[in-house]
């Protein structure tokens, strides 16, 4: 029954929000439904694995053989809760802000919230179709309508882009189901298919999935729709794009795409990752060109998600695990740093890099913890992110899915160093150095924003300190996905 | 050459010709006049072909009511050769070209039919006339014949529409 | 008689009339020429019909009646556009002084 | 039986209705009652299946099975609608509306016509039906210009396919054996197929593709649309289109499923022309109703697959054409009726209209969206149905590719207006929009939705269809 | 005793917690003494443990505290390894650090308060790490430790952040270390793929059944993570410009603890590498290279604090040597004495810029008569660090020299070079420094004075075992089991001797060798006194010397070779790639379908003949597909 509240919940809510006229009133209302969400996935944590609360399924379509079956597994679990933390994260954060008509607003983040949800906990095709369309259209909205300048092109442009991918994914998914045995969408008649699909047909389903999960997370070449969408929508959706949103491709890629096929996944598993690698590089070299900071994070996500899907197609349990918990490392990381530059951009309505500096003395508190997210950023030990990082690269230096694992290691490897470079130049130009006259009358945070940075802080360092418990969450499932990505034809 | 085939080629011959003629015409009266003597010579053929009802129809029908219309509209129009200035030339030849390789596909294609032996019967065979045919008609195709009355219900409301004066 | 000289005949009148349907622009004419088509498509039909009766008179007395039948009911419907067709060239006539379907572009792209 | 005599009947009643009754809203109410009545008339005929009202033997010219119903209900059921939104316009058309409501039943005769044609003939007739009154109603505002001219360029073309059907027709009943219209006999079989059937079938694929208005042969569909009076766009774009392209499925589905090879590549040709021009053109329209009329075609594209889909065991095609129907027709239907009201047909006309009538903006988004496939609206199974349908063939990979990359252009207009309602600023304009009208479009709307996420009702009344 | 071996991190981290915490609201002498008393702390517990690990039937420890990461083969816990050679590293940086911290409480006065708390905070968090990094009981640990230092250096490079030039020198020094780490991280996957595991029993234990080859690359791998935290070619120019740091930090973590992180990790793998002879070779040539490179360009500095920069560069480059030559307690002990001196160097030189406000040493001089204690104790560092008998330098140095003559006479001969340039321009610093006259300005002069006793005393402790430091391993040849150092270590190295014995030099060879040693460090002093004691050189060298000033362009070189073409190619991706290719095909699409619909819809010119004839094409293409293609 879990899963269907995460889905109803925010849904239910977001549809009333629409007829809460007073804007703080919505505020508050989406806060508290956010909270109520982030308790019941933790409650969900505390039941074991394969509970009968943790799935539910109900008829729906029974002609086209598809089921309202939804259920959490381990992966299920770590990308809810990532979602139910960030919600309130990001509503508490931008507390002080204000939108305009702030009911809508808000309506359409909860809808967006359970998009995301149902995208995270769907066990069915078609279902997940669905919800991975739905997640979309209000996110389409919220850029459109409250984001910068070019907000109408470029949430335009990511629309479309997005829109494609999923339109090709439809493609497989139908072709799958009219393979499968029993004519159902089911996630389980889907892992049937193996013996069905003949290799040439795998390879270009393989390309069918793969684009619209690379589109999505993004990967090099498809990545061009993200600068530009982060930088114009409104930081509070940019959080939601960037720190769950993504998470769908690595998602779609874990659960949809390398156990069902297995043998397409094998057969290029060496191109997507040279793509993933490319893009690592590459998005790292650009980021550090960067002189606006929301492009700059946008490029460094970039860099960090090619990472983890390199680690996906490594094929062992290490990397996978890895991925596991970087997805939601990278979630909190990156909404931590969405927030400091908020924060900067509000107070002192610029992104430039060039225009910003010595904060440092007008901010202590913003910058300590800024300086710590950027080192979790740069995956520095007993950060969340080292130990994410160090699972993933370790599966592919040990990966026997590829030959070229050593090449894949120390490239990729490269972009650790280069992650550092812009990180510390950020830093170094934001926040130290002397005040300039834009940067001399800065105050430091609020309340809210305190509140919500330190307890991302503290997350951060826990998980890096001791990620075991982290680990065991999603345990049992890395190990099916990797049988099945194991048993190729 | 017996005289059924004379009769044959010499209508389809004046057919085809007059029916040239009723594209080629400039004036409109004229192409009426020569698609009359089309219809003449197509009744012909009815006639050839033992098809006396649908001739005699034909003959009624367009020749009579149909023609005598579009007569009536030029008349009412008085259209003559000069209300139509030269058409771009190009257009005309292009259209020519494209009637002819329609033309030529029919042919392609037809070319490789094997119809030799089949023959359409000439003056003879009972069903063409008005007996049988009415008998079809109120029997078989009494529906379709019920029906065609609602198509010329809403062709008289149409007109009625469109002539009325507002 | 052979059927292929009907079907060519018919087919012939038929592509005249298309190909006066494409190179004049007096509407009325090129209504005629949809005329002339229709009555390629009777000849033919009238044709087929005979050939059906030819080669099934001995099962079927009136095989191929119901080829005559449709020409006669193309002819009923034939009567009832035309009537439709002409109003609505009068009603353009009336509005513009021009049958001339050139003249006709004011809906384009 | 039932809809073909009734819709007749009521088109007479209409008629005199016009020349009794001055009073516009008792000739407004007889026609949204006759809608009702004929669908009553038409759901008694399709459960009680083989005994209507009216007990003649027609002599197989017509069978009525549950498909041909249905598609009748739908038809009526637009209609319906149709009128409850707009027959307000349709008498603000011009001064004689009962006649206007007569053509619109005659058009309903012929719609019954060609969804229950077993024989040439009927659909010959059925056809003429359809396209005679249409031709009326397109020209029906007498003194505007572009009325007149789409109304000409309609009836020459539309004559011009009669012929060309018409042909196509002889020839096949030269090819036939047996020497019938019946629909059942023209069809060859597994035998090799003679030249006189290739040319028939072309031919008749030709006019049909005229009706359905598929490229190369659509040319006349958005000067039409854009020519005549809105309230008749809507009603030619919805439930005439549709019954058109049933009249081509059943002769398909009937005569040529084993001929299936003979045609697969030239339908699969047309539609891919179809969807490729559809969509392109609609991209750079400036008014919408003409956008409406490119992306109708756009449609047709997609409803093509059906065609390609007949020769499969599964009725997925048939499912499939009626789901697309439905949803085309009732998202068509609610946005002509938003754009009847609406003084300025462009884009720039909807600026800034969620700010100030938010719901109409709001169920323009959803028919919007439902006409663009989006999940959770009709429009998403419509094209489901159309793509499982050309995968299940398995010869069209190709094509179904490029169907959802045409979709993808699709959305570029669609979303045009959406983002003209929403992310633009415009002047407030004057649109009358009764209460009764929102509740109905809201109505609608939500039909839409429902549809979307449970289309299962249809579904379920389809899945016992035997053909 | 040892079970309580977290303790010992545990509490700077204490105090790193508190001062970090609450460093708006402690005042100055609080601060100081939570900061030094944590130290002092650990300081008193590693004694303690030292103590139990003296005591003869010690086994090895590992402590285990929780499970860090454990996924299905690979298990990697959170514990320390307790023995000897942590325990010694232990002392030195608890000790050392300790003394720091106090002479630091004196140095730092000036700053506001939060920010003196904020100095604390670092340096406490810095002697956690580092304490980590010698504790962790697998390679996993050690690296959180590695790289937890290298952060703290990197925030105390920066401690001044206003000033942008010390941020850049952070930032080097950060990235440079980031590059070694890459190195050493990927040798540890190597180790998860070859043994599974990380932890040091376990690896050392299979390690002598992997190839060579295997051995090799791991080793060189970790050695590359040395050169990057050791500061060693081709890594080493972070160091010079860490002196942008506070003297106390440079003192700590550049001189005494941190750099000499690679030769403990070396030590501690010592298996691995006597089991790797290319690799040896590899560090050796390296260590010597280095030393002499550093050497060669200290001679020429004018920055009091640079010239102890590459002194320390140098003088590790010998303990490399050392590694490479095998001579593994001879590295350590030259880590140990080296701690001692170069720290005292450091803090001496902090007093004196203290004093002074200066760094420049040509603006110095004559200061013997101002700081009588800073003098002293900085003449005996100079005497150590010279290898001036019985200074604790000599001693060590010499081992490591002995040992390399053993190997190859080259590194020998090098290596004495370097000790006569190390004797030369420590005193050309000496002399500079506080002989002759103060060359400064009038009101510099004027408030010239003694440091306070929080700095003199921890110079004086320093100066003490910078003296004594050297009887810790007295040569064999003087006494036999003298060498106590060598026998307390021996348990850690045992595996290596096992494998090679090394044989030690014959008695009056060895002898001959200190003679000689001794003999160019004298040379040095002597000349440099001489020299530079009456008549300091102030202008800047030209020819040859100004090559050296210049550190042999070397950093010029990486901002050409390495820096600047990055630039340009990451310039080129954002501005030409990005922009105008990818990008540009993407909106492409969009444009071509806005062209392609202006286009086609001119198919729909309004002409009825138009239509119909396109119409009729359109027929005639369906034919000819179906009759003519189709056969």
């Amino acid at each position: 029954m879990i899963p269907v509240l995460f889905i109803l919940v925010p849904l239910l809510s977001g549809l009333v929000g629409f007829f809460i006229k007073n804007g703080n009133a919505a505020k508050k209302w989406s806060l508290f439904v956010s909270v109520v969400t982030l308790v019941i996935s933790l409650y969900s944590l505390t039941l074991g694995k394969n509970a009968p609360a943790l799935n539910y399924s109900a008829s729906w379509l029974p002609s086209l053989g598809s089921k309202f079956s939804v259920e959490l597994d381990g992966l299920s679990v770590i990308l809810t809760l990532l979602t139910a933390v960030s919600f309130p994260a990001i509503f508490i954060a931008t507390y002080n802000k204000e939108y305009k008509n702030q009911g809508n607003f808000y309506a359409l983040m909860l809808l967006s919230q359970a998009g995301l949800m149902g995208v995270f906990v769907a066990t069915d095709a078609l279902l997940f179709y669905f919800f991975w369309e739905l997640a979309l259209i209000p996110v389409y909205f919220l850029c459109s309508i409250w984001g910068g300048d070019r907000r109408i092109q470029a949430a335009f442009k990511f629309f479309i882009y997005t829109f494609v991918g999923s339109l090709l994914m439809l493609i497989g998914i139908i072709y799958l189901y009219l393979h499968t045995t029993d004519h159902s969408f089911s996630l389980q008649s889907f892992y049937k298919l193996k013996s069905y699909i003949p290799a040439a047909d795998q390879t270009w389903l393989f390309w069918l999935f793969f684009v619209a999960f690379g589109i999505k997370m993004p990967i090099f070449p498809f990545h061009t729709w993200q600068p530009d969408t982060y930088e114009q929508s409104p930081t509070a959706v940019t959080m939601v794009l960037s720190g769950v949103m993504v998470k769908m491709g690595l998602f779609g890629l874990i659960r949809w795409l390398a156990p069902v096929l297995a043998g397409g996944t094998w057969l290029w598993g060496d191109t997507a990752s040279a793509l993933c690698i490319i893009g690592m590089i590459y998005a790292s070299l650009i980021a550090i060109q960067q002189d606006d900071l929301k492009r700059l994070v946008a490029y460094s996500s970039i860099a960090h998600i090619g990472l983890m899907c390199l680690a996906v197609f490594a094929t062992t349990q290490t990397g996978l695990q890895g991925v596991m918990i970087q997805m939601f490392n990278h979630g909190i990381n990156i909404i931590a740093l969405w927030i400091v530059v908020e924060l900067i951009e509000r107070q002192l309505g610029t992104r430039k890099i060039s225009e910003l500096g010595g904060l440092a003395q007008k901010a202590p508190v913003l910058s300590i913890l800024l300086v710590v997210v950027a080192l979790a950023n740069v995956a520095l030990p007993l950060t969340n992110a080292f130990v994410g990082e160090f699972l993933m690269f370790s599966g592919i230096y040990t990966s026997t899915a590829t030959t070229y694992n050593v090449v894949f290691t120390v490239t990729a490897g490269i972009s650790i160093i280069l992650s550092a470079v812009y990180m510390l130049n950020m830093i170094q130009k934001v926040f130290f150095g002397n005040t300039n006259s834009l940067t001399e009358n800065v105050r430091d945070i609020q309340w809210n924003e305190k509140l919500i940075l330190v307890a991302l802080v503290l997350l951060i360092v826990l998980i890096g300190i001791y990620p075991q418990p982290a680990l065991e969450l999603t345990k049992t499932t890395v190990d099916t996905i990797i049988t099945k990505m194991n048993a190729k034809f | 050459m017996s005289p059924t085939q004379i009769l044959f080629w010499f209508l389809s011959v004046l057919a085809i010709f007059s029916a040239i003629m009723v594209v080629a015409s400039k004036s409109p009266v004229h192409s009426v006049l020569w698609l009359i003597v089309v219809f003449f010579a197509i009744s012909g053929h009815y006639i050839l072909l033992n098809a006396q009802f649908i001739a005699i129809v034909n003959l009624i029908v367009y020749a009579g009511a149909i023609m005598v219309l579009f007569l009536f509209v030029i008349m009412l129009m008085n259209l003559n050769a000069e209300t139509e200035p030269q058409k771009n030339k190009w257009l005309k030849i292009a259209g020519v070209i494209a009637g002819g390789a329609l033309l030529m596909v029919f042919v392609a294609a037809l070319k490789n039919a094997d119809l030799k032996n089949q023959l359409a019967q000439v003056n003879q065979g009972e069903i063409g006339l008005i007996s049988n045919l009415g008998m079809a008609l109120f029997h078989d195709y009494v529906v379709p014949f019920e029906v065609s009355s609602v198509l010329f219900l809403s062709a008289m409301v149409g007109a009625v529409v469109i002539g009325k004066k507002e | 008689m052979p059927i292929n000289y009907y079907i060519f005949l018919s087919v012939a009148l038929f592509c005249i009339g298309v190909a006066g349907v494409l190179t004049r622009r007096n509407a009325i004419i090129i209504f005629m020429c949809i005329e002339l088509m229709l009555n390629a498509v009777n000849l033919l039909l009238v044709a087929f019909s005979k050939m059906h009766h030819a080669a099934l008179a001995a099962s079927n007395a009136s095989a191929g009646i119901n080829g005559q039948i449709f020409v006669f009911f193309i002819m009923v419907v034939a009567a009832a556009e035309v009537s439709v067709g002409l109003a609505i060239i009068v009603m353009m006539y009336r509005n513009t002084h021009s049958v001339d379907v050139n003249f006709l572009n004011r809906l384009k792209h | 039986m039932n809809a073909i005599i009734l819709s007749a009947a009521w088109g007479v009643v209409m008629m005199f209705s016009g020349a009794f009754s001055k009073s516009k809203v008792v000739i407004r109410y007889l026609a949204i009652a006759g809608a009702a009545f004929l669908i009553i008339a038409n759901l008694a005929d399709l459960y009680s299946q083989g005994n209507p009202f009216f007990h003649i033997d027609t002599k197989e010219m017509l069978t009525f099975n549950v498909f041909g119903l249905l598609v009748n209900t739908i038809a009526f059921a637009s209609t319906l609608i149709y009128f409850l939104l707009s027959a307000k316009d349709i008498e603000d058309v011009g001064t004689n509306s009962g006649e206007y409501f007569a053509l619109i039943f005659f058009v309903l005769c012929g719609v019954s016509l060609v969804t229950s044609y077993n024989n040439l003939l009927i659909l010959f007739i059925g056809i003429e039906t359809l396209s005679i009154p249409l031709y009326i109603l397109t020209g029906s505002s007498k003194r505007n210009l572009k009325s007149n001219e789409a109304s000409l360029k309609y009836f020459l073309m539309g004559a011009f396919s009669t012929g060309i059907m018409l042909l196509g027709i002889a020839f096949l009943y030269g090819a036939s054996k047996t020497g019938s219209f019946f629909i059942d006999d023209i069809g060859i079989g597994k035998t090799p197929a003679s030249p006189l059937f290739i040319i028939g079938l072309i031919l008749l694929t030709t006019s049909f593709s005229f009706k359905v208005s598929a490229v190369p042969f659509h040319f006349w569909t958005p000067d039409v649309y854009d020519g005549s009076p809105t309230v008749f766009t809507s009603f030619m774009a919805t439930v005439v289109k549709g019954a058109a392209f049933v009249a081509f499925i059943r002769l398909f589905a009937d005569s040529f499923t084993e001929a299936e090879p003979k045609w697969r590549l030239i339908i699969a040709i047309i539609t891919a022309a179809t969807l490729f021009v559809g969509n392109i053109t609609a991209v750079f329209q400036q008014s919408v109703k003409r956008m409406l009329a490119y992306s109708s075609i756009a449609q047709v594209g997609f409803m093509l697959f059906a065609i390609l889909g007949v020769s499969l065991k599964t009725n997925t095609a048939q499912e499939g054409i009626l789901l697309y129907i439905t949803a085309y027709s009732l998202a068509s239907i609610g946005i002509f009726a938003i754009l009847t009201r609406m003084k300025d047909h462009s884009f720039e006309g909807f600026n800034g209209l969620a700010k100030h009538q938010p719901l109409l903006a709001g169920v323009n988004t959803v028919f919007l969206l439902s006409l663009a496939g989006i999940p959770l609206t009709a429009g998403f199974f419509a094209k489901y149905y159309m793509l499982v349908t050309a995968l299940q063939t398995g010869n069209f990979f190709w094509l179904v590719i490029f169907a959802v990359l045409c979709a993808a252009v699709s959305v570029y207009y669609y979303f045009r207006v959406i983002q003209a309602m929403y992310f633009k600023e415009g002047e407030r304009q004057e649109i009358e929009a009764s209460p009764a009208f929102k509740s109905l479009l809201v109505i609608v709307a939500v039909t839409i939705v429902l549809i979307g996420i449970f289309p299962q009702w249809l579904i379920s009344k389809l899945s016992i269809i035997y053909f | 005793m040892s079970k309580l071996v977290y303790l010992v991190p545990l509490s700077p981290f204490i105090g790193f917690l508190l001062n970090g915490l609450l460093r708006k609201n402690l005042s100055k002498s609080l601060t100081g003494i939570i900061a030094c008393g944590t130290v002092l702390v650990s300081f008193i517990v590693s004694l303690l443990i030292f103590f139990d690990v003296r005591k003869d039937g010690f086994e090895t420890e590992i402590v285990s505290l929780f499970n860090f990461i454990h996924i299905g083969a690979l298990k990697i816990s959170f514990a320390f390894q307790v023995d000897q050679l942590s325990v010694l590293f232990l002392l030195i940086i608890t000790g050392v650090g300790f003394l720091i911290h106090v002479y630091s409480t004196a140095y730092m006065h000036d700053e506001e308060n939060d920010h003196f708390a904020r100095y604390f905070a670092y340096l406490n968090l810095f002697v956690f790490s580092m304490l980590i990094l010698v504790l962790g009981a697998n390679y996993v640990i050690m690296f959180i430790g590695w790289e937890g230092v290298g952060l703290c250096s990197y925030l105390l490079i920066g401690y001044w952040f206003k000033n942008v030039e010390y941020g850049n020198a952070a930032k080097k020094a950060f990235i440079m270390n980031r590059i070694g780490d890459l190195g050493f991280l990927i040798a540890v996957f190597w180790m998860i793929s070859k043994f599974g595991a990380v932890t040091f029993s376990e690896v050392f234990s299979k390690a002598p059944t992997a190839p060579v080859a295997v051995l090799t690359g791991i080793t060189l791998l970790l050695f590359i993570g040395a050169t990057g935290k050791s500061a060693q070619i081709p890594l080493y120019t972070w160091l010079p410009d860490a002196m942008a740091g506070p003297t106390p930090v440079s003192a700590l973590i550049h001189a005494a603890t941190m750099v000499t992180a690679g030769i403990y990790m070396i030590a501690r793998s010592n298996i691995m590498y006597t089991l790797a002879p290319t690799t040896q070779t590899v560090i050796a040539i390296v260590g010597t290279a280095t030393a002499l490179l550093a050497a060669s360009i200290a001679v020429k500095q004018n920055d009091i604090k640079k010239v102890l920069a590459y002194s320390t560069v140098s003088q590790l480059g010998y303990m490399f040597l050392a590694l490479g030559v095998g001579a593994y307690t001879g590295a350590v002990f030259h880590v140990m004495t080296h701690a001692f001196f170069k720290a005292l160097l450091f803090l001496g030189a902090g007093s004196v810029i203290h004093a002074a406000h200066e760094q420049d040493i040509r603006k110095m001089g004559g200061l013997k008569k101002f700081m009588p204690v800073t003098h002293i104790t900085f003449l005996l560092a100079c005497l150590a660090i010279a290898g001036i008998p019985p200074f604790s330098g000599f001693f060590s140095k010499d081992e490591i020299l002995s040992a390399a003559y053993e190997k190859n006479k080259i590194y020998y001969l090098v290596g004495a070079f370097t000790a006569l340039l190390t004797a030369f321009y420590m005193f050309r610093l000496y002399a500079t420094t506080f002989l002759g006259k103060f060359r400064g300005t009038s009101e510099q002069e004027h408030h010239l004075h003694e440091s306070p006793s929080a700095i003199t005393i921890p110079l004086i402790i320093l100066a003490i075992l910078a003296v004594i430091g050297g009887f810790a391993g007295i040569p064999e040849v003087f006494a036999k089991g003298s060498h106590w150092l060598h026998q307390f270590l021996s348990p850690v190295f045992a595996g290596s001797e096992k494998i090679k014995e090394v044989h030690v030099v014959a008695a009056n060879q060895e002898l001959m060798l200190m003679a000689v040693s001794v003999g160019v460090a004298i040379v040095g002093v002597v000349y440099a006194w001489s020299k530079f004691s009456k008549n300091p050189e102030l202008e800047d060298a030209k020819g040859f010397g100004k090559l050296l000033a210049d550190r042999w362009y070397v950093d010029e070189l990486y901002n050409a070779i390495i820096v600047k073409p990055l630039n340009a190619f990451g310039k080129f991706l954002n501005e030409v790639v990005e922009k105008s290719i990818i990008d540009w095909m993407v909106n492409g699409v969009g444009k071509a379908v806005q062209y392609g619909s202006r286009q086609i819809r001119l198919l729909q010119s309004g002409q009825v003949g138009g239509y119909v004839l396109l119409m009729v094409i359109g027929m005639v293409i369906l034919f000819i597909v179906e009759i003519f293609i189709k056969k």
